[in-house]
């Protein structure tokens, strides 16, 4: 350091801020959960939100299901149909889980649920699956490889030449309206499509 | 039409009758009774007449109030600052409330020293005063499929622009120190979602910043109080705000915010990730659907935002026949890197329907693209970086409507 | 001294205990539950540890609080923006509020076709963006004599730096279209006090505007909502707000505000009229009484203010032992005609006594005098104009006090 | 105008808000008020604040006296001592004052009131003296001719060369301090040197 500002954190310090994992496993803490734990801490922590199956109550995130709709009309992003990475909701759950009551779990109860996780998205399908550090990396989601680094520009928007300026087309006509929908918030009661 | 008659129109015709608002003085109680002292406001607020300048939700958007998203009012807004009061929100997990006295910032991992920071530290770097855009990558997310919300607000309005102070992160990063094999960063945030995002670490030692302050004074507690990460030009959600660890490492994180969230499925099941960039972009903010044409036919002012995540905004054209010919609009105000900018266009309106779009350039030599040209490539699915190209359809009431176009 | 001992001399010690706001999760609430949703806050507000971030009043200045003035709390602010809730006030008969239906705006006098604007017609012509600092001329005023007000939000307080929106005050009149003798031009407000001030035709066809809008929104009401006028580089008071009448004419008016008040009187009983021009001048705004030095010795920022009514700001160069040795300040941020520009300098403290100053140049060649200097020619009864130097001394804890030095 | 924007303003609305006056008597009303006219308007509506005699009560505004204290310590300027034009008495209080009701003085009221305050500040010394818009403009004030404009640069501040930068003197030595008036706001009862 050249300024001298700051002090060294102490090693207890790191220990309860550093709780992020990677894919290699990296920041991943000592401890093992079953299915069925799992099912259990599931049930009585999270069903209310994602449901009994993770199939989602009301608008809260659906967390299983959604195999092969990828490519749908409306596709299903969940865990085992979106997910790469099985740390990602190792790490999830720990930090921000369940919501409003965030790192109250312990390490084994976080174990168990992703345990309960992989075998409700039939990653893993034996009911009797413990997941812990140690088996931790043998796990690979099977949606891993469909993910590939920005490859913009990807529409044949970089110019060199000016755009066009005049007598650019025929003639425009409107092809879609936002009134059709009608879902612009006004004080009714009113739906849309959501993103998220 | 139901346009209401033109003072001109009036003024042409018989002999006017004498505004009581110029020739009755009790009619202008201002003029003649005292108005509020000094000590009447020691933090000023808006007028009550402007009560509907407010950020704006979406009920049908998300299940839950506290891990949402409210927009800024572009249709109500001019030249290129947001005030802080109107930025628009997105929160996981609330806003935090932090007293600036109980933040600390932890820098650990692949460092010399890991270290803990208090505010007060922070304070004695030097500091760096910068004008930034932050637009969330599902701004406009919406319309991937067609038209969908009546207001730019809606539409546009998950960006804001502020003038930041704060101290670049490279500085302190060179003060823990940086390893051999340190290549990427992990900024956390201490709010309940313990937000997290990898950030590479040339972006860290290039432009980002740990900013303090927003437009003058402190960050707002909704944006990050005490401290927020700021990453010019990059999507609103690496932004960490309330941020409490940074940590240095080899490789990326892949945390929930870059693989369930923030990438982008294409048509074929495959999907874009570490799409940071924001590309450019433009909207038209009045006349829009929130902000019709009241006036009538005669002189109009056509007025809109444009940003680039890859530098300054170089030119924007608008038309008012749905693309047939185009103009170019006048940049109105300070043209700043990776900012908000400005633009103007006036014409003498017939009265007639019309179809408004804007089409920015910028520094980088990238064109706002088509919806259709967009769809091309990204399909309907991807739901962020929607960058296309906005259409109001005019009435001749000057009733304004987003649609799509051939 | 008291100073609390500095992180650094803490970890050179003995092993530190551990922070419980890093180790103790209940000492983090904001980590574990939910904050603020969306909706809390349609329009934000600073965060509750920011209340002391405030207008303040000095109460013994004048004799009632609807004809006074609050200051800026110039010692809390960074970067150029003064944000709106934070304008420093000064009206002469209240803050007036008028609905913007209300508002009329006359052109009369030697004009084509004497008129009448409504808010709709204003809007309709076309619009320019500008940031700019309005001072009020009296800014210092109560330190010709020596220092007296311990803070620079009282000392140089009367001050803001706004982003405005508004039309070009040349469009409106050529609109109305002027004769041939015009020269001078009459600007008077909608409020208690009828604010009036004659200026010449030259400066309004030049670069004054008819503003709407503030840092993005709308005029706030205590700056002249709905419409105010906007004089770049000029003294404050002819900014006249609530904007009501244009009056076109031959010769000046003389009214009570340039010759009862805004005349400087000089020591031999003559006074100089029509000062419009505010002189290049800054300050230090941290360190300074408001803002002292409390982290002990080391690493220490300056930061602080410089404008200029003649154009930009060159330099800035800060001293730390009164004058003997002077250092180029960092200018932090954009760079804008008749705008406020921050500076930055950082240094090593040794804990050592400082007496502080920083000394501005504008781009039109003028350099900020000392205040010995300014009193050799206008003596300490011109009210107005005070450019002076100012000096803080800043002791061994680090507290600044507002002195004057050989 | 070029873009037909606005409107025509009718002769009843620009005499409505066409109440400014100037020097050479453009913009006075026809009328006329006597001193002991005058006398009579103020002491029922301006002398709670500005005095009987025009003195200021507590801090409210001196309108009378002070003449040749424009060179001493502590300067009054009042109409009598400073103001170079009688037409601003005119102006101002028409469109000012009283203060807190404005516009409310009929125009004959104003021509008395500067009357009475002409008096005051012995600018006339006739007790039967009728001011109107007929010899308004006889009426010369004795500070007129102290006024001049604006001379700046006035002070050695202009420079071609740069200044100073170091040992530009031998030492730097308080000579004044703030500390010493404490008229800081703090929440005590604090005054200091007022300045308008
Ligand atoms: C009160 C409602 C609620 C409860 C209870 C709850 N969650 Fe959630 N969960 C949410 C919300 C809301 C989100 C999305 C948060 C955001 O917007 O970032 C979420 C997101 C998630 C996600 C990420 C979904 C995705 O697609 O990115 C996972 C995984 C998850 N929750 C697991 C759990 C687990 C495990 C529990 C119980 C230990 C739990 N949740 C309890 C509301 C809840
Ligand atoms: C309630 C108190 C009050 C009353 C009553 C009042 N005034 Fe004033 N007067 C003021 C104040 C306050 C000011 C200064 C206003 C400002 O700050 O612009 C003032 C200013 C003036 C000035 C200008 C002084 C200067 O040196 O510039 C004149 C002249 C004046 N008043 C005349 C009158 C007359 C005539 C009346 C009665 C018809 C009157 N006032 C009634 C409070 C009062
Ligand atoms: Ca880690
Ligand atoms: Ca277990
Ligand atoms: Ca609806
Ligand atoms: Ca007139
Ligand atoms: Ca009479
Ligand atoms: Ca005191
Ligand atoms: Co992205
Ligand atoms: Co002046």
């Amino acid at each position: 350091g050249g300024l001298g500002l700051g002090r060294e954190a102490t090693h207890a310090e790191v220990a309860a801020w550093d709780i992020d994992i990677r894919p290699d496993g990296l920041g991943l803490p000592e401890g093992s959960g079953s299915v069925s734990d799992g099912e259990q801490v599931f049930s009585e922590q999270c069903a209310m939100c994602h449901g009994d199956f993770g199939e989602g109550v009301d608008r809260w995130p659906v967390l299983a299901g959604g195999q092969g709709t990828l490519t749908h009309d409306r596709p299903v992003k969940t865990i085992g149909s979106y997910w790469p990475y099985l740390s990602t909701v190792y790490d999830y759950i720990r930090r921000a889980m369940p919501f409003g009551y965030a790192q109250s779990l312990s390490n084994d109860d976080v174990y168990a649920i992703t345990a309960y996780l992989l075998y409700m998205n039939d990653v893993v399908t034996d009911d009797e699956f413990v997941l812990s550090n140690e088996n931790f990396a043998e796990v690979r989601m099977p949606n891993e490889a469909n993910f590939f680094d920005d490859p913009r520009p990807d529409t044949p928007i970089f110019v060199k030449a000016e755009p066009c300026m005049t007598d650019c087309k025929a003639e425009a006509v409107i092809t879609k309206r936002a009134v059709i929908l009608d879902v612009t918030p006004d004080g009714e009661d009113d739906s849309g499509i959501t993103v998220d | 039409g139901g346009v209401a008659l033109g003072s001109a129109a009036l003024a042409a015709g018989a002999a006017r009758a004498d505004d009581p608002l110029i020739t009755d003085l009790d009619a202008q109680p201002w003029t003649q009774f005292l108005g509020d002292p000094v000590d009447a406001m020691p933090y000023g607020m808006p007028s009550e007449h402007e009560a509907h300048v407010v950020r704006r939700t979406v009920s049908w958007l998300t299940a839950d109030a506290t891990s949402s998203i409210n927009f800024t009012p572009l249709h109500e807004l001019e030249g290129i600052i947001t005030p802080n009061g109107l930025c628009f929100e997105r929160h996981h997990g609330g806003a935090a409330h932090i007293a600036p006295g109980d933040w600390r910032l932890m820098v650990n991992g692949l460092v010399g020293r890991q270290s803990v920071f208090t505010l007060a530290d922070i304070m004695r770097f030097p500091r760096v005063t910068r004008t930034h855009f932050l637009e969330c990558a599902a701004n406009s997310g919406m319309e991937w499929r067609g038209a969908q919300l009546n207001g730019c607000q809606y539409t546009h309005g998950m960006i804001h622009n502020v003038m930041y102070t704060g101290v670049p992160l490279r500085l302190v990063l060179e003060e823990a120190g940086l390893k051999g094999a340190a290549a990427w960063v992990l900024a956390e945030g201490a709010d309940a979602a313990g937000m997290t995002r990898s950030i590479p670490l040339d972006k860290c030692l290039d432009d980002c910043l740990i900013a303090t302050h927003m437009n003058g004074e402190r960050l707002r507690p909704e944006q990050g109080y005490p401290a927020r990460l700021v990453v010019p030009g990059w999507e609103g959600n690496m932004w960490v705000k309330w941020l409490r660890r940074i940590e240095v490492g080899d490789h990326p994180w892949h945390h929930r915010e870059e693989t369930s969230k923030y990438t982008d499925l294409l048509a074929d099941g495959t999907a874009r990730r570490f799409t940071w960039e924001m590309d450019v972009k433009s909207v038209i903010t009045s006349p829009s659907p929130q902000a019709p044409i009241t006036h009538g036919r005669g002189p109009t002012v056509i007025s809109g935002v444009a940003w680039s995540g890859r530098g300054r905004v170089a030119e924007v054209h608008v038309t008012t026949d749905g693309g047939v010919n185009w103009t170019k609009a006048r940049i109105e105000g300070p043209s700043l890197d990776k900012s908000m900018h400005r633009f103007n266009h006036e014409f003498d309106w017939d009265g007639a329907p019309l179809l408004l779009q804007s089409r920015a350039i910028d520094t980088a030599g990238y064109v706002q693209p088509t919806k259709d040209a967009l769809r091309a490539v990204r399909g309907v699915n991807s739901i962020y970086h929607n960058n296309a190209i906005q259409t109001w359809a005019v009435d001749s009431d000057g009733r304004a409507e987003n649609v799509e176009i051939s």
